[in-house]
């Protein structure tokens, strides 16, 4: 096996192993643990710097083990596998810092980070999964893993958070997995590339055609959690935060997304899912779901709620890019697939921080919080303004290119909703940040665990991930037209998607 | 030269009768050493099928018609491989448990032996007499295994399955008679060119007979009367046995005459019948299973929903397109042996369940995760297998089929197999969700031999590896 | 051939005594007949041309051998079902737990 | 309704009884015919009776499993009787002395009788499942009366004696494998005596078996006692 074949497994194993080691481990060792994660994620990070500096090189890096002839698990590092992969790792490794602080004194740590660790790997394999049979593998494994993450606490509300989520995202992976072998009995095998390989069928299977693609969009959606299928999300922000941090920004959303990508540029590739008149519906589809997202958002006290009902909205803001046809829409799609990663992560873990050090979990009871806890609530501002799409912030980046892509792609309304949407996220994320800033706190916080020393307003570990994440925020936005900022990285791929399909 | 087709037979025999000679509480270790020696034969076989030869022994040196012939082509080595893999597990665990539990274990080891025997019999019969023999003879061991803790209970549910299989194997049994009455034969080599579709009405009838007598046995719905009580109320070692293994026997002896013999009088009709009532079973099997409380009844009736999607086989299979019919079949094999290995895991979690707690109350496992983390594992990894869920065998199974069935345009199973799939979730995620939690709502929490939780965690983790190794499996079925 | 045609009214008529009889032994009974049913089949198809074929014969020897040991394992179960419950018949299943 | 669905059962049978009728009445000659070939081997079966050669020749390894079926089925009711298998069932009220001359006088009879169906098999009917019979009539017989203490539990001796006849039975089988032949191939010379052994193993083991089958059912009055 040659080093190009063995770096994807590789940067499976740094989490997969420590994981199956961390099961194992009785709860009191704490420090070999702590020593596992972090070591494992540094150890990926490192992997993938290398991959990144090969793929950038223009070298092929492809595992491939045969299940059965025809059925191949492939992971394959391609630009597009990188940006999410580079994207879950980074965001992974902030995670992991945070959750020791979060979880510290709590029971079963060792099951928490085992799957916690697990869903890392599932990620990593959606990520560069090669073909559909390994996408879907990795996403069903995904599921699995993040259950026990969701229901972590044990009681009986987040039993019945896990019960939804799993209606909805088992039903999502059973219909996946329907619109896969049908297109597996029709092509044979469905390897993932730049412009798509469904094109063959038409004109023979035109409507056969239109039906998979109404199966995979709808069993990736229910992650995506696009309007009507996202009732599991408000559910199960019930989760510890650095939980939900991962959901939200890097885990389940976030392949339901990519999933998307992959499906409309590298299945059925973007000119024929054009062709067929699928791309107007699903904008239609995503755009709906912006505003519903957001409205929905305005009325919620409960912080997390507010913000898993903003994921929602944020996250159709990449599917509709993808909807867009031409470049321009594709590059904010992507841009935003990391931009908005970074700032809900961002914003989550402040939210974690202010429930775990003052107790603090509706926004009605935030009066202060800002004088109380300035680094954390400075992060949570940048998370918030970024959204609106303040300019400066990643939001805006993406924001820009996807309203561009709207004018491009003629169709106009899909900016005003992307404005409207604006204006809602400012309309919830203003009133906390007023208050935050300018209220005064109303005395005593509901539950004030952990007491401020000196400038350490929380424990370190919680609070220099989002400080970095927030920063991150920006720093992006400042060197977008740098050559390694996820923008350019964006632009290529968007580049290789149009020129394999545009003669 | 040692033939292991025979010994395959004889080893068990031999083993079993020296147990009895031991008395009705010994005879694990020899019963433990005699089957690590069988799964060596199987895997020999095994290898050597997959190598393209298949093996016959005319026993007797008698050649067919006049004597029995003995044949171990893809099919029966899977099932023979399958057998003494899942027994080998089974056979450490049962030690451990007996000596913990020492209730029920009467003549446990003697009984097994037989059980093991006669299956392989079956898996390598080619004579459809000699099957009806060993038919007889896989039912009163399993009888006897149920009726083994002799409380009303258990003993009304083994006279409720000896009935049942009673009925099945006369059923069968009338059918061979009129085989033999047309052909002159009871021999599947000589019989299966001389049955083709201009076959006399006395053939069609034998062949309805048969089937539906193994249907019973096979407690296909709405024949799955008998199998809850039989299964949920066994000692634990024995619902494992039974569930895995016994229930696939006669599916095997269908599936066997169905492709080797009867499939050019069978009418399309009959098939999609057939697959009508794996359906039903799936449904009702898992809706049943949803409503149990307590968590031995509710893994039996997840075998019968799992014999469901067994019986979708016919429809793919029968008349339609030959590489649908391909991955029909290896989606059965597949389905046969994740499902048995799953399901041995899962019976011997309960067991464990039961003697850590004293109770299987699906409502009242909550803490068992903090002290039985590696039996609740096992349940899960399990549960990953039935639901079909990858990186598991009954994922590969699940794909093959719905490949087959859209690969011959039948869509309507895939909607069974997928509702199946969900139902399925549901029961298995009601025990997890139970056990994940936090409050502990059982009085005691008994430490348990280590013996007694790795087998079955073993066999769960196999019901997933052979996910990954499908295709040396397949190898091993060819082409049907 | 007679035999034939008997043995299948034997067979269908143990069949719907074992499907209508509740009581223990009559099922036992029934088995027997339809048991018998079957094995006259196949002695009767067997020589339905006047001349006697032995392999039939040893089949339905060892038939028979087969039906006496299951009777009597039948028997046994349903004497210590007597025992236990007092009733030569099945229990009403109640709710399992 | 039941009577309802009482109808329905006959009239299935009914049907059922009809049309397998009708399809025995068409039915065409066997392309096959067994009897001729059996025949045909017969010089080499090592019997003279065509049915023993099926039962311990041709066909003797379905007579193997057979002999297992019934040891299996000695085992369910040795597991179903629960604990009472082991003392065996105890006679209740004395016999009379009739029975038991009776039973004097004909137990050597039937011994002997055994022994000659045994011998028989080889040439005309009988064997050793008749002789068994006999044999086991016999045992009952002399418990019966009295004569016979109650079996008290199945001692080693006494299990030995139940699986004698089938060891010897694997033996005989398993022998020729390991000079490369197949499972109970008798070299043609030694057939007759071969079979012979067996017949007589399974002879003594099967009058037990029987025997044990009969006196091992569990007894309901040692059950009302408790």
């Amino acid at each position: 096996m040659t080093w190009y074949e063995a770096l994807p497994l590789l940067i499976l194993a740094s989490s997969l192993i420590p994981g199956i080691i961390i099961f194992n481990l009785p709860e009191e060792r704490r420090g070999l643990r702590t020593t596992l994660n972090l070591a494992g994620a540094a150890i990926k990070l490192v992997f993938i710097g290398f991959m990144l500096w090969g793929v950038a090189r223009g070298e092929q890096y492809e595992f491939r083990y045969s299940i059965l002839p025809g059925l191949e698990l492939v992971l394959h590092a391609d630009a597009l596998a990188m940006l999410f992969v580079t994207l879950s790792a980074a965001l992974w490794f902030l995670t992991t810092v945070y959750a020791v602080g979060y979880l510290e004194g709590s029971p079963h740590r060792s099951r928490f980070f085992g799957f916690f660790s697990l869903c890392v790997t599932a990620t990593v394999g959606v990520a560069m999964a090669g073909n559909l049979f390994t996408f879907f593998f990795f996403y069903e494994l995904l599921t699995l893993s993040t259950y026990p993450l969701v229901v972590h606490r044990g009681t009986q509300s987040s039993m019945r958070a896990g019960q939804v989520y799993l209606a909805y995202t088992l039903t999502g992976g059973a219909v996946l997995l329907t619109g896969v072998v049908w297109l597996y009995g029709l092509l044979g095998r469905v390897e993932f590339a730049p412009g798509g390989v469904a094109s063959v069928l038409v004109p023979a299977y035109t409507d056969q055609l239109r039906m998979v693609f109404l199966l995979l969009i709808a069993g990736v959606g229910v992650k995506a959690a696009v309007v009507p299928l996202h009732g599991w999300l408000p559910q199960a922000m019930v989760a510890p935060a650095p939980v939900s941090a991962l959901l939200h920004a890097v885990a389940v959303v976030k392949a339901g997304a990519f999933g998307v990508v992959r499906v409309v540029y590298e299945v059925f590739g973007v000119e024929l899912a054009q062709s067929l008149g699928l791309l107007m519906p699903l904008a239609v589809m995503a755009c709906i779901t912006i505003i519903w997202g957001s409205f929905r958002a305005l009325w919620q006290d409960d912080l997390k709620r507010r913000l898993a009902f903003s994921t929602i909205s944020q996250v159709s803001y990449i599917v509709l890019g993808v909807a867009l046809y031409g470049p321009i829409g594709t590059v904010g799609a992507l841009a935003h697939l990391v931009h908005q990663g970074l700032m809900k992560i961002t914003l989550f873990f402040c939210a974690g921080n202010f429930a775990e050090t003052l107790g603090v979990h509706k926004v009605s009871e935030m009066n202060g919080a800002g004088r109380r806890m300035p680094l954390t609530m400075a992060a949570f501002s940048v998370g918030a303004v970024g959204m609106m799409g303040m300019p400066l912030t990643a939001g805006y980046v993406s924001k820009h290119y996807l309203s561009e892509g709207a004018a491009a792609a003629n169709v106009p309304w899909a900016a005003w909703v992307l404005l409207l949407s604006s204006a809602l996220n400012a309309a919830y994320f203003l009133p906390i940040l007023y208050r935050a800033w300018f209220r005064s706190a109303d005395g005593t916080w509901p539950h004030e665990h952990v007491k401020r020393r000196g400038w350490k307003e929380t424990s370190v570990l919680l609070l220099f991930p989002p400080l970095i994440s927030g920063v991150a925020v920006v720093v992006v936005a400042v060197f977008a037209d740098h050559s390694w900022s996820p923008l350019a990285w964006a632009k290529l791929i968007a580049d290789r998607q149009y020129l394999s399909s545009v003669p | 030269m040692i033939d292991p087709l025979a010994w395959l037979i004889l080893l068990p025999l031999t083993w079993a009768a020296i147990a009895f000679l031991l008395g009705p509480t010994r005879g694990g270790r020899i019963a433990q050493a005699g089957i690590a020696l069988q799964l060596v034969l199987a895997l020999w076989i095994a290898t050597e099928v997959a190598g393209g030869s298949s093996r016959q022994h005319a026993a007797g040196g008698w050649r067919a018609p006049l004597g029995i012939e003995l044949l171990a082509d893809g099919l029966s080595a899977i099932m023979l491989l399958l057998a003494q893999a899942v027994a080998l597990p089974l056979a450490l665990y049962a030690r451990a448990y007996f000596t913990d539990h020492p209730a029920g274990i009467r003549h446990f080891w003697p009984l097994a032996g037989f059980l093991l025997a006669a299956m392989n019999a079956l898996f390598l019969s080619a004579d459809v007499f000699n099957l009806y023999v060993t038919l007889e003879l896989v039912g009163l061991a399993a009888v006897g295994l149920v009726a083994s803790d002799s409380t009303a209970k258990s003993v009304a549910a083994a006279l409720r399955y000896l009935f049942a299989t009673l009925v099945g194997s006369g059923a069968y049994l009338l059918g061979v008679a009129l085989l033999y009455g047309t052909y002159g034969t009871v021999s599947l080599s000589e019989l299966a060119p001389l049955v083709e579709d201009a076959a006399p009405y006395a053939t069609l009838l034998a062949a309805g007979l048969m089937v539906a007598g193994l249907m019973l046995k096979t407690a296909l719905f709405p024949f799955h009367f008998w199998l809850p009580p039989a299964h949920g109320g066994a000692p634990s070692p024995v619902s494992a046995l039974l569930s895995a293994l016994v229930i696939k026997a006669s599916f095997y002896l269908v599936v066997r005459l169905w492709l080797g013999l009867l499939m050019p009088v069978a009418p399309p009709a009959a098939a999609q019948l057939v697959g009508m009532l794996g359906t039903a079973a799936i449904v009702w099997g898992s809706v049943m299973a949803l409503r149990q409380p307590r968590l031995k009844m509710l893994i039996a009736y997840s075998t019968v929903a799992q014999i469901g999607y067994l019986f979708l086989f016919f429809p793919l299979a029968t008349h339609t397109a030959p590489d649908a019919a391909q991955s029909a079949l290896q989606g059965a094999a597949m389905q046969a042996v994740s499902h048995g290995l799953a399901k041995a895991a899962m019976f011997g979690a309960a067991g464990v369940v039961i003697l850590s707690t004293g109770h299987d109350q699906v409502a009242r496992l909550g803490g068992i995760t903090s002290r039985l983390p590696l039996t609740v594992f096992t349940l899960a990894l399990s549960g990953v297998t039935l639901m079909g869920l990858p990186p598991s065998g009954g994922f590969i199974a699940k794909w093959l089929l719905i490949d087959g069935a859209i690969s011959s345009g039948q869509w309507w199973w895939v909607i069974a197999m997928i509702a199946g799939g969900l139902l399925t979730a549901a029961y298995v995620f009601k025990i997890l969700r139970h056990a994940f939690l936090e409050k502990e709502q059982s009085a005691t929490f008994r430490r348990l031999p280590r013996m007694l939780e790795w087998p079955a965690f073993a066999l769960a983790l196999a019901s997933l590896a052979i996910g990954l190794r499908a295709s040396d499996l397949l190898r091993v079925l060819g082409a049907p | 051939m007679l035999f034939a045609l008997t043995g299948i009214v034997l067979f269908a008529g143990g069949i719907a005594g074992m499907i209508l009889q509740s009581h223990l032994l009559r099922k036992i009974m029934a088995f027997n007949i339809f048991g018998s049913g079957a094995f006259l089949v196949l002695v009767g198809l067997g020589q339905r041309d006047g001349q006697i074929d032995p392999v039939p014969q040893a089949m339905v020897l060892t038939g028979i051998v087969v039906s006496v040991a299951a009777t009597a394992l039948a028997l046994a179960l349903a004497r210590r079902l007597l025992n236990l419950t007092g009733e030569m018949r099945f229990p009403r299943e109640g709710p399992d737990d | 309704m039941k009577t309802l669905m009482r109808l329905l059962v006959l009239a299935g049978c009914a049907a059922f009884v009809a049309v397998a009728g009708m399809a025995m009445l068409v039915l065409p000659e066997p392309p096959i015919r067994l009897a001729a070939r059996v025949s045909a081997e017969l010089g080499n079966s090592g019997v003279k009776h065509p049915v023993t050669a099926v039962l311990l020749n041709f066909r003797g390894y379905d007579t193997l499993l057979e002999i297992a079926v019934l040891l299996l089925a000695l085992l369910g009711i040795a597991t179903a009787a629960g604990g009472d298998a082991v003392t065996g069932r105890r006679l209740h009220g004395n016999p009379q002395a009739f029975l038991q001359s009776l039973a004097r006088l004909l137990a050597p009879l039937m011994v002997m009788t055994a022994g000659y169906l045994l011998w028989a098999g080889s040439h005309r009917p009988g064997g050793a499942f008749q002789a068994g019979a006999v044999l086991a009539a016999g045992i009952v017989l002399l418990y019966l009366s009295g004569l016979l203490p109650a079996p008290a539990g199945p001692s080693w001796l006494l299990r030995l004696g139940l699986v004698a006849g089938f060891l010897v039975f694997v033996a005989v089988t398993a022998v020729p494998l390991f000079s490369g032949g197949q499972l109970l191939q008798y070299p043609p010379d030694m057939a007759g005596a071969l079979i012979l052994l067996i017949e007589s193993g399974l002879t003594l083991s099967l009058g037990l078996i029987l025997a044990a089958l009969f006196l091992w059912l569990p007894d309901e009055h040692e059950e009302a006692e408790e």
